[in-house]
């Protein structure tokens, strides 16, 4: 595994910050996110909910919820994204950066033809005729690997099965040649068997397309079968970065390693002795109201005082490679 | 498969393919219970007609006829008032098979014959209502529903609800005041300018038939006489229509599928027509039949002030004159009218839906 | 002809008023609105010039002669007369017409009671009477006298034999055409939108000055009031006084006419009614500010001082009128036998027709005004369907009513005397007043110049101690643009169509 | 509660339940399923969405009349839930909803909702608790009583779903997937939890998880469903490291596991039939990669396998069959 | 703050407070309704004259003595339309509750014992929704009388089913809720979860359609009496002074006062009948009326 340069990145986000005016007070939902994704590559986000990555996610595509205040800045191939004008970004949107959502069956609108949803902003991206965009929109079915692609144009999405729902809302994102693909939770609301099978396709279709992935979801598990690299969110921040391996393989942060550890374990012996699943005490933060210094701290064992003090910034693990970054005072398991 | 899905399946084989489909199913099963209103209705509208105590001679023989017993005799012999009340009825729906409503005896006319006659009158004003209302409710709600909280929402829900609180029968003769004899723009009674010869009546509405005779002249002056008395309607509706645009709008900008399709890149307006504003057509279809069975209800003060001459005025006249088998035609009419349109809006609704179909 | 017959406002005269229609048969037609419309259509032997109701003058009779007893009467037919479709006016038509009347066994059937008609030639009929009916040529110009061409009807079912009133099936031609010899013929009609005539073509006498005439049925006066002020119509029928007071009198023309009918209380004398203690009607008809309630029913309307209205012969002289007398009054409650008596006054709440009087408004000042002497009153409203039926069936205790005449002569207000059928509905029978019975019988029976004195002692007696208490007799208002001139108002037949003229602009 | 030992505590015999829907086939959600869980046990049941996991929960309870079969409780049958209210004998057999956010009344005060089922269990009944306690047991604090739903996190109000359980001093508990609603911490903590009081109070526990982990974690058996059908019953050692039914080693094969080595899990082929109209013979043949003739023309019945339980399938049980699958 | 088991029973859910917070429309409504209170508490007080007297010149216009003006029959009109405001607001207030009443009734039975029972009583509620309001009025007015009994008679009569429909659809929705089915489960008679469970949960629909309601149960009730089928003279009935206005059109007093009346009273519920839908649940209405 390469170490990406900055030239190489395509998608460059440094010092994102997302601000909400909630009910109650001004909330940084995202705070201070910087990450980068080379061409065909896949860079997870995990984290609980609402750790703020789904709001990463809409922020990059330029739709952050009514009212919010945006810093930082978003690079495409260099190009400066936050600064752009509404018309820019629908430009960019959809064909040069598409989502996908967690729930295929509310991503799609049910009263219109998978054909009509497939072709109205390839038409309008790249320009197509309408016969052009219909043989287009098949093909793409037929990438997803749907069954009849032709006939399914007609279809409405309550006639998919959920998997095939996502699979459409893949070819949908896919339609306009997009060279980021944000998928958000793209396997939660499916069944394992069918998760396996999207999480193949989406690796296969960032081979052949070359395409970057920004993967965000809450499994690990997914994270661990796609993902090159590895961002854990933790109330809005980024607490531990790196190569999959680095990130599942040698966690640092204690909050990662408590990801890890709630896991279920499938085994005898530890679920006779009661140490299958090892909760993380305590609940997630809420934004707005986060706990001084470290976020993490009232639910760390490891705390120290300095935790309750100072915000730890993310930083570079001294030794090589020097991306696996973290953002912990006291780094327990440092070797 | 069980054995009583078999036959059912055996039964229904003799029918046509198309017609075993789901929709055609849908639409069987929705005309079925429409027909089992109907039913309730005229058992209804009948027991109604024998519980009021007095007597439909008194409103239509005169004084002195009155007092004649004779007289009373033979009008009641000749109106079937002096059969058994079982029979009557079962006489009367035998007879409404045959679309025979019995006679009026107000007008002495079939009452079928005059329900042709309102029932147009008071349908071209009520559809020409909720047209305006339509159009004008859906533009308002749309923009209001993108500027959610903005002035123009802020000012037409002041205005919906205000003209949801007006009485109609109240603002029917303000308006007439004000437009008729203030200000003496529009025309205040009628349907047409008595001085114009009818067109012949093919569908009823005036404007349609002038326009099919050719003759613009009534045409213009069946449109003139139409804007006041819709406008009176739409007025009452408009907001219902403006209110339930605009949550539904508001809830598709809501949902995934706008922010999918406002990731996809598509233009705003895009967006808000081709999702959003589709996505309320379910509510749009609900608030268009709500209003026409307001408006129908309404048109009974509207027509008043108006001299419309349509089924509101016949319900109102009929009723108070106790015309025993004008109100159980117009009340079936009625209610007709009402169970066609909220069946219309079931199968538009199932037609534009592709989820309701198959339910 | 399915052009307009003219530019809007052209050469068609449209009349508003509020309807009251049912049917255009002659024979069958009893509603105020179809007298209007019927006039203009079929003409009957004698008519009356404009509002002048003392004497009737020819129309399809050129003369008449009476035997001395008023039994037998001869009339004298023109010749020139024609039907709409120019066949002659015969005294073969007349008998028809009468007979149907008779045997449609219709409402106005009565009309022919005792009368027997019989053609003498061609153009002579007679009429002979079972006694003696001083009042027939008033009669005789009620529309149901109406002259129709019996070969065309006949063609259309129409029979004038006995049993006619199961055989006879000309209802429906006739509300679709019309087969009289008057000015007009009938276009169209709707006993609930409008009627809608044309100028007969052969029309014998002086053609009319409209080509076509629309009758329309504008519910609410005040709607009239906007349509002749704007141009809409021409004629309104039913303002009221009050109504008509506003309107720019240099622009239109505005025209009273006494109504011929009289607004009165009935008060029961059912032995459960108050209204049967002889003291409490009195203190009623001594009760009721007449004054205030003129007030109330606005200008124009005067007191009526007996049940005949003052446009018949017979009328008694306004100073006979009851007076208010609120002392007296509370002194006759105190007297009576009922202590704080409490009275229902029915009335029907959807009934304007009479000259735009809303008989709520009056219902409501006679409550205020009986509470002032101690007597509580309930007021009834009903549609009229209902409130007439109470009546009619003796269940009122006070009741507001006015009777339609069928005719503009006293004859037709006997029915107050006791035992008449109007009586029984307050259950007054002869027993109960001999003496008001016996004048009953000799007012019909008068003749000539004696009959005015004989119907006035008649009210004399009624307005002592008879249970009918006349109130009002209101004033009929014709509005009408300044476009149409000879706008003559009969009580009975309304405006006579075929004399309104048109002034050229 | 006295039972004999040897019989089970929960006996499901040959359970069928139908869902009718207008105008299309009845779904047969369970078509003919049987299994037994015997005091103390924690049994998992694990399958695809839609195979009929919550309708066999709600038939244990009886939320969901059966069409035909039956199902015991203590040796009793379970009688359909109706109008009446339930029968005391049923009430130590409860269950724990999947969305822990329905199964609270928001409107009303976790005090009060306890209340009510601590007044039906009968308030002298010997061993019932206060509702503090209750709330202590699962790890909340008594306070929380005078709270509203609303007030609290999904975890939580699983564990006030699970208190009100316990209210009724049940003997077994089905939970329909109590932690799949929860993130990842609370997940594990509702789970620990759910073990705590199954180990601690003696409390016999059916889990039903689409998450195999989950069930692998905490439960001594497994149950794997397919389309209505148990295809698999046994020990979670043995089916996990030695499952036998081809559908079992699929859903295996397609678990990610979380190891940072990038390996892919294994797609099962096809879609999960539509209910209404299942296929022929093994339900699972049309998706099955060793699928042969009489696996389409007639189903497996569940045979014995070594290392514990029973699996349906052919291959697996007709020696020759197996033969010929390995062949082709 | 402890409390014991005891005294759970009384722990009664806490309403949603009625937030008028930050709009403006919403004060002056509750103001303006404050106002008619103090109207219909305080009308003697606050007449000048007696609304029925009948001691003024008839229709003079409005002048010191005579705010409003006076009417045909030479009464107050001011004092008249103070006076109505005691038949108007607390009939349709009534009207509501007697509807929401015998809705909420049928709709438990039926969304409760579903089967035949629920099959009828939806079957009739289609029947009756179905069929024209006026014509049954008039069938009561003309067989009960006119008044404004009799129009809040026949208007319940066929307004209850918009409330069965809810109010079923609520049921049915909770008869198979997970909460409703826990609380079976665990030994709760069905008697008690429908009071406990069901109720509160009916409540807030209920309450939010009847505030919506209470607008057009005036509307309607004006209506009927403008057409001679609810007040009886001489009550100061709005509808009813409008329509004795029809008569006389110079005199604009006379309608347009009554009418101001009603328009300010209905606009003021139905606004904040609004504002409590938007609180409770912004889709209530059309999930309730589209059945
Ligand atoms: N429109 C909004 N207004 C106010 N706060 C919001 C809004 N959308 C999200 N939030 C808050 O922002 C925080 C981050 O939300 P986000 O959806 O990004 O979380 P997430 O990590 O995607 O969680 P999940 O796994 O549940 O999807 C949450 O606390 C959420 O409550
Ligand atoms: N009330 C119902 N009416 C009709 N069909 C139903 C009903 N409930 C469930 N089904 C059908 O029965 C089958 C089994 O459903 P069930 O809910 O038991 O599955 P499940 O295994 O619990 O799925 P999930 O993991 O999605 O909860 C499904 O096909 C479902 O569509
Ligand atoms: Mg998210
Ligand atoms: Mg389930």
């Amino acid at each position: 595994m390469t170490t990406p340069s900055p030239a190489h990145d395509l998608l460059t986000v440094t010092g994102l910050s997302v601000k909400l005016r909630t009910a109650s007070g001004p909330a940084t939902v995202v705070d201070d996110v910087s990450l980068a994704v080379a061409p065909g590559r896949i860079l997870g986000i995990a984290g609980e909910s609402g750790s703020g990555k789904t709001m990463t996610g809409m922020t990059l595509v330029g739709l952050p919820p009514a009212g919010a205040t945006v810093t930082g800045s978003i690079r495409l191939d260099g190009r400066e994204l936050t600064t752009l004008s509404e018309p820019g970004w629908a430009a960019v949107r959809g064909g040069q950066i598409a989502m996908v959502f967690q729930d295929p069956s509310s991503s799609l609108h049910p009263m219109l033809t998978m054909g009509r949803q497939l072709t109205d902003h390839m038409r309008r991206h790249l320009g197509l005729s309408r016969k052009a965009a219909t043989t287009r929109s098949a093909e793409l079915l037929d990438l997803v690997r749907l069954p009849d692609p032709k006939g399914a144009l007609r279809l409405y999405p309550h006639q998919f099965s959920g998997g095939m729902r996502q699979r459409v809302a893949i070819a949908v994102a896919l339609a306009a040649e997009p060279r980021v693909l944000i998928a958000d939770e793209p396997t939660t609301a499916l069944d394992v068997t069918v998760q396996a099978g999207i999480i193949n396709l989406l690796d296969e279709l960032r081979h052949d397309t070359g395409m970057s992935i920004l993967l965000v979801t809450h499994d690990l598990g997914v994270i661990s079968a796609l993902a090159d690299e590895i961002a854990v969110f933790y109330g809005g921040r980024i607490v531990e970065s790196g190569t999959a391996a680095q990130v599942l393989g040698g966690a640092r942060h204690p909050y990662t390693r408590g990801l890890l550890e709630a896991l279920p374990r499938l085994s005898t012996e530890t679920r006779r002795d009661g140490r299958g699943f090892v909760p993380i005490p305590g609940v997630p933060p809420t934004p707005g109201s986060l706990p001084a210094g470290c976020a993490f701290h009232p639910r760390c064992a490891h705390a120290a005082p300095a935790c309750q003090e100072s915000r730890p910034e993310l930083l570079p693990l001294a030794e090589p490679p020097a991306w696996h970054r973290l953002a912990c005072h006291v780094d327990p398991w440092r070797p | 498969m069980t054995v009583v899905g078999h036959r059912k399946d055996q039964a229904s084989a003799l029918a046509p393919a198309w017609w075993r489909r789901p929709f055609p199913r849908y639409v069987r099963r929705r005309l079925g219970s429409s027909a089992l209103i109907l039913l309730g209705v005229t058992l209804v509208a009948f027991l109604l007609t024998t519980v009021v105590p007095a007597n439909p001679e008194t409103a239509n023989l005169g004084q002195r006829a009155l007092s004649d017993p004779e007289t009373v005799r033979r009008f009641r012999e000749h109106y079937g008032l002096d059969r058994p009340l079982p029979l009557q009825y079962l006489t009367y729906l035998g007879n409404l098979l045959r679309g025979d409503f019995g006679q009026s005896q107000q007008t002495l006319r079939p009452v079928s014959q005059d329900l042709l006659q309102f029932a147009p009158a008071t349908l071209e004003l009520v559809l020409s209502a909720t047209l305006v209302a339509l159009l004008v409710g859906v533009l308002c709600g749309v923009a209001a529903a993108r500027r959610r909280g903005g002035w123009f929402d802020r000012i037409t829900r002041l205005a919906s609800l205000t003209g949801v609180s007006l009485p109609i029968f109240w603002i029917a003769l303000v308006a007439s005041v004000v437009f008729f004899r203030g200000l003496r723009l529009l025309p205040g009674s009628g349907r047409l300018d008595p001085a114009l010869v009818k067109p012949p009546q093919v569908t009823g509405f005036l404007t349609v038939d002038s326009l099919l005779a050719g003759d613009w002249h009534a045409f213009g002056s069946a449109v003139s006489h139409l804007v006041l008395p819709s406008a009176v309607l739409a007025v009452s509706v408009v907001g219902m229509v403006l209110r339930f645009t605009r949550t539904a709008v508001l809830e598709a900008l809501g949902t995934d599928f706008v922010k999918a399709a406002r990731a996809k890149g598509l233009r705003e307006r895009d967006v808000l027509w081709g999702y959003a504003v589709r996505f309320a057509f379910g509510p749009l279809v609900t608030a268009t039949t709500l209003s026409f069975g307001f408006l129908l209800a309404a048109t009974v003060y509207v027509e008043q002030q108006f001299s419309w001459g349509g089924i509101g005025q016949y319900a109102y006249r009929s009723s108070t004159n106790l015309d025993l088998s004008a109100v159980m035609g117009v009340s079936i009419v009625i209610a007709l009218i009402f169970v066609l349109i909220n069946l219309a809006a079931d199968l538009l609704y199932a037609l534009f839906d592709p989820r309701i179909r198959l339910r | 002809d399915q052009q307009p017959a003219a530019a809007p406002g052209g050469d068609t005269l449209v009349v508003d008023t509020a309807f009251n229609a049912k049917s255009l048969d002659p024979a069958r037609m009893f509603q105020p609105t179809d007298f209007y419309a019927e006039s203009a259509l079929y003409d009957t032997l004698l008519k009356f010039k404009g509002n002048d109701l003392k004497a009737p003058v020819p129309n399809l009779a050129e003369s008449y002669e009476v035997s001395d007893d008023a039994t037998a009467y001869t009339f004298r037919l023109r010749e020139d007369a024609v039907f709409s479709d120019g066949s002659p006016v015969t005294a073969a038509d007349v008998v028809f017409s009468y007979n149907r009347l008779k045997n449609v066994k219709a409402s106005p059937a009565f009309l022919m009671d005792g009368l027997t008609v019989t053609a003498q030639d061609d153009h002579t009929v007679v009429i002979k009477a079972e006694r003696a009916v001083p009042e027939l040529p008033s009669l005789l110009t009620a529309p149901n006298f109406g002259v129709v061409n019996a070969d065309q009807v006949k063609a259309q079912g129409a029979t004038d034999a006995e049993g006619a009133d199961k055989s006879d099936t000309a209802e429906r031609y006739l509300n679709t055409a019309s087969a009289g010899s008057g000015p007009y013929v009938l276009e169209g009609y709707s006993n609930t939108s409008q009627i809608a005539l044309t100028a007969n073509p052969k029309y014998w006498g002086t053609k009319p000055a409209w080509q076509r005439v629309v009758i329309r049925n504008v519910t609410a006066p005040q709607q009239q009031l906007l349509n002749v002020e704007g141009g809409e119509s021409q004629i309104a029928l039913d303002l009221s006084g009050r109504q008509a007071q506003g309107v720019d009198r240099s622009a239109f023309t505005v025209t009273s006419d006494q109504a011929p009918e009289v607004l009165y209380l009935a008060a029961s004398r059912a032995k459960t009614s108050a209204t049967a203690d002889p003291e409490v009607l009195a203190a009623i008809r001594a009760g009721i500010d007449y004054q205030g309630l003129l007030q109330v029913a606005g200008p124009g309307t005067v007191q009526a001082a007996g049940l005949v209205p003052q446009t018949f012969v017979g009328a008694l002289a306004p100073t006979e009128a009851p007076k208010y007398d609120p002392e007296l009054a509370k002194e006759l409650v105190a007297r009576s036998g009922v202590t704080a008596p409490k009275i229902t006054l029915d009335y029907a709440s959807d009934y304007h027709r009479l000259a735009g009087l809303d008989y709520a408004t009056i219902a409501q000042r006679i409550q205020s005004d009986l509470k002032k002497i101690g007597i509580e009153v309930t007021l009834n409203p009903a549609p009229t369907a209902t409130s007439l039926q109470r009546y009619v069936d003796g269940q009122t205790e006070l009741a507001l009513w006015s009777y339609p005449p069928d005719f503009t002569d006293p004859a037709n207000l006997v029915a107050f005397g006791p035992g008449g059928f109007l009586a029984k509905r307050v259950h007054w029978s002869e027993k109960d007043a001999p003496e008001a019975a016996k004048l009953t019988e000799s007012a019909l029976a008068a003749k000539g110049d004696a009959r005015a004195a004989a119907y006035q002692a008649w009210q004399r007696v009624l307005n002592d101690g008879g249970p009918f208490l006349p109130l009002l007799v209101p004033t009929t208002v014709t509005l009408s643009s300044a476009r149409v001139t000879d706008v003559a108002r009969n009580p009975i037949t309304g405006i006579d169509l075929g004399a309104v003229g048109k002034k050229q602009s | 509660m006295t039972i004999s030992p040897a019989a089970p505590l929960l006996q499901v015999r040959d359970a069928v339940v139908e869902y009718t829907r207008t105008d299309r086939p009845a779904v047969r959600a369970l078509a003919g399923v049987s299994f037994q869980v015997a005091e103390g046990e924690m049994v998992g049941v694990v399958g695809e969405s839609g195979c009929g996991k919550s309708t066999l929960a709600r038939a244990m309870t009886g939320l969901a009349p059966l069409a035909s079969g039956e199902i015991l409780f203590a040796g009793r049958p379970v009688e359909p839930l109706r109008r009446r209210r339930r029968p005391a004998r049923l009430l130590p057999l409860q269950m724990i909803f999947q969305d822990p956010y329905a199964s609270l009344n928001p409107r009303r005060r976790i005090s009060a909702q306890l209340a009510d089922v601590i007044r039906a269990t009968g308030k002298g009944a010997p061993g019932h608790r206060p509702i503090g306690d209750l709330l202590e047991r699962v790890g909340l604090p008594a306070a929380a009583a005078d709270r509203y739903p609303h007030e609290f996190s999904g975890g939580q109000r699983q564990r006030i779903a699970i208190a009100r359980a316990l209210a009724t001093q049940p003997s077994l508990i089905v939970a329909d997937e109590p932690v799949s609603a929860l993130d990842a911490s609370a997940q594990a903590q509702v789970a620990t939890l759910l073990r705590k009081i199954a180990r601690e109070d003696g409390v016999t526990l059916v889990l039903i998880s689409h998450d195999l982990a989950v069930v692998g974690a905490l439960c001594d058996r497994v149950v794997v469903m397919y389309l209505g059908e148990i295809v698999e019953d046994g020990p979670t050692e043995r089916v996990w490291h030695a499952p036998r039914h081809p559908y079992t080693q699929s859903l295996l094969r397609a678990v990610p596991v979380p190891d940072g080595t990038g390996r892919k899990p294994m797609a099962l082929a096809g879609e999960v039939p539509d209910p209404g109209r299942p296929p022929s013979g093994c339900r699972f043949h049309p998706r099955c990669p060793l699928a042969m003739d009489p696996c389409r023309e007639e189903a497996p019945s569940h045979g014995d396998v070594d290392g514990g339980g029973s699996v349906a399938c052919w291959a697996v049980h007709s020696p020759e069959a197996r033969a010929n699958a390995i062949r082709a | 703050m402890t409390r014991t088991l005891t005294d759970t029973d009384a722990a009664v859910a806490r309403r949603p407070r009625l937030p008028i917070r930050g709009r403006a429309a919403e004060f002056v409504a509750v103001a303006v309704l404050l106002a008619w209170l103090v109207v219909i508490v305080a009308a003697p007080l606050l007449a000048p004259h007696d609304p029925l007297a009948q001691d003024a010149a008839p229709l003079s216009g409005p002048s010191a003595q005579y705010w409003f003006g006076t009417d045909a029959a030479g009464r107050d009109v001011f004092s008249r339309v103070l006076y109505g405001a005691r038949l108007s607001v607390p009939l349709g207030l009534v009207l509501v509750a007697a509807t929401a009443v015998v809705g909420t009734v049928v709709g438990l039975l039926a969304g409760f014992f579903g089967g035949w029972v629920d099959e009828v009583l939806m079957r009739v509620a289609d029947v009756v929704f179905a069929f024209p309001v006026i014509i049954l009025a008039m069938a009561v007015a003309a067989s009960l009388g006119p008044s404004l009994t009799n129009a809040v008679l026949a208007s319940v009569l066929v307004w209850w089913p918009a409330y069965a429909r809810t109010v079923r659809s609520v049921v049915l929705g909770l008869r198979e809720s997970e909460f409703v089915l826990a609380n079976r489960l665990a030994g709760v008679g069905s008697v008690r979860s429908m009071f406990v469970d069901l109720l509160p949960s009916v409540a807030g629909p209920v309450l939010v359609l009847g505030m919506l309601d209470v607008g057009a149960a005036i509307l309607l009730l004006s209506g009927l009496s403008f057409l001679g089928l609810g007040a009886r003279p001489p009550e100061p009935e709005w509808g009813a002074q409008v329509s004795e206005s029809l008569q006389y059109f110079d005199q604009w007093w006379l309608a347009v006062f009554p009418g101001l009346a009603i328009v300010t009273v209905v606009l003021a519920f139905n606004i904040i009948g609004d504002a409590l839908r938007d609180r409770l649940d912004p889709k209530l209405r059309q999930a309730g009326e589209h059945a």
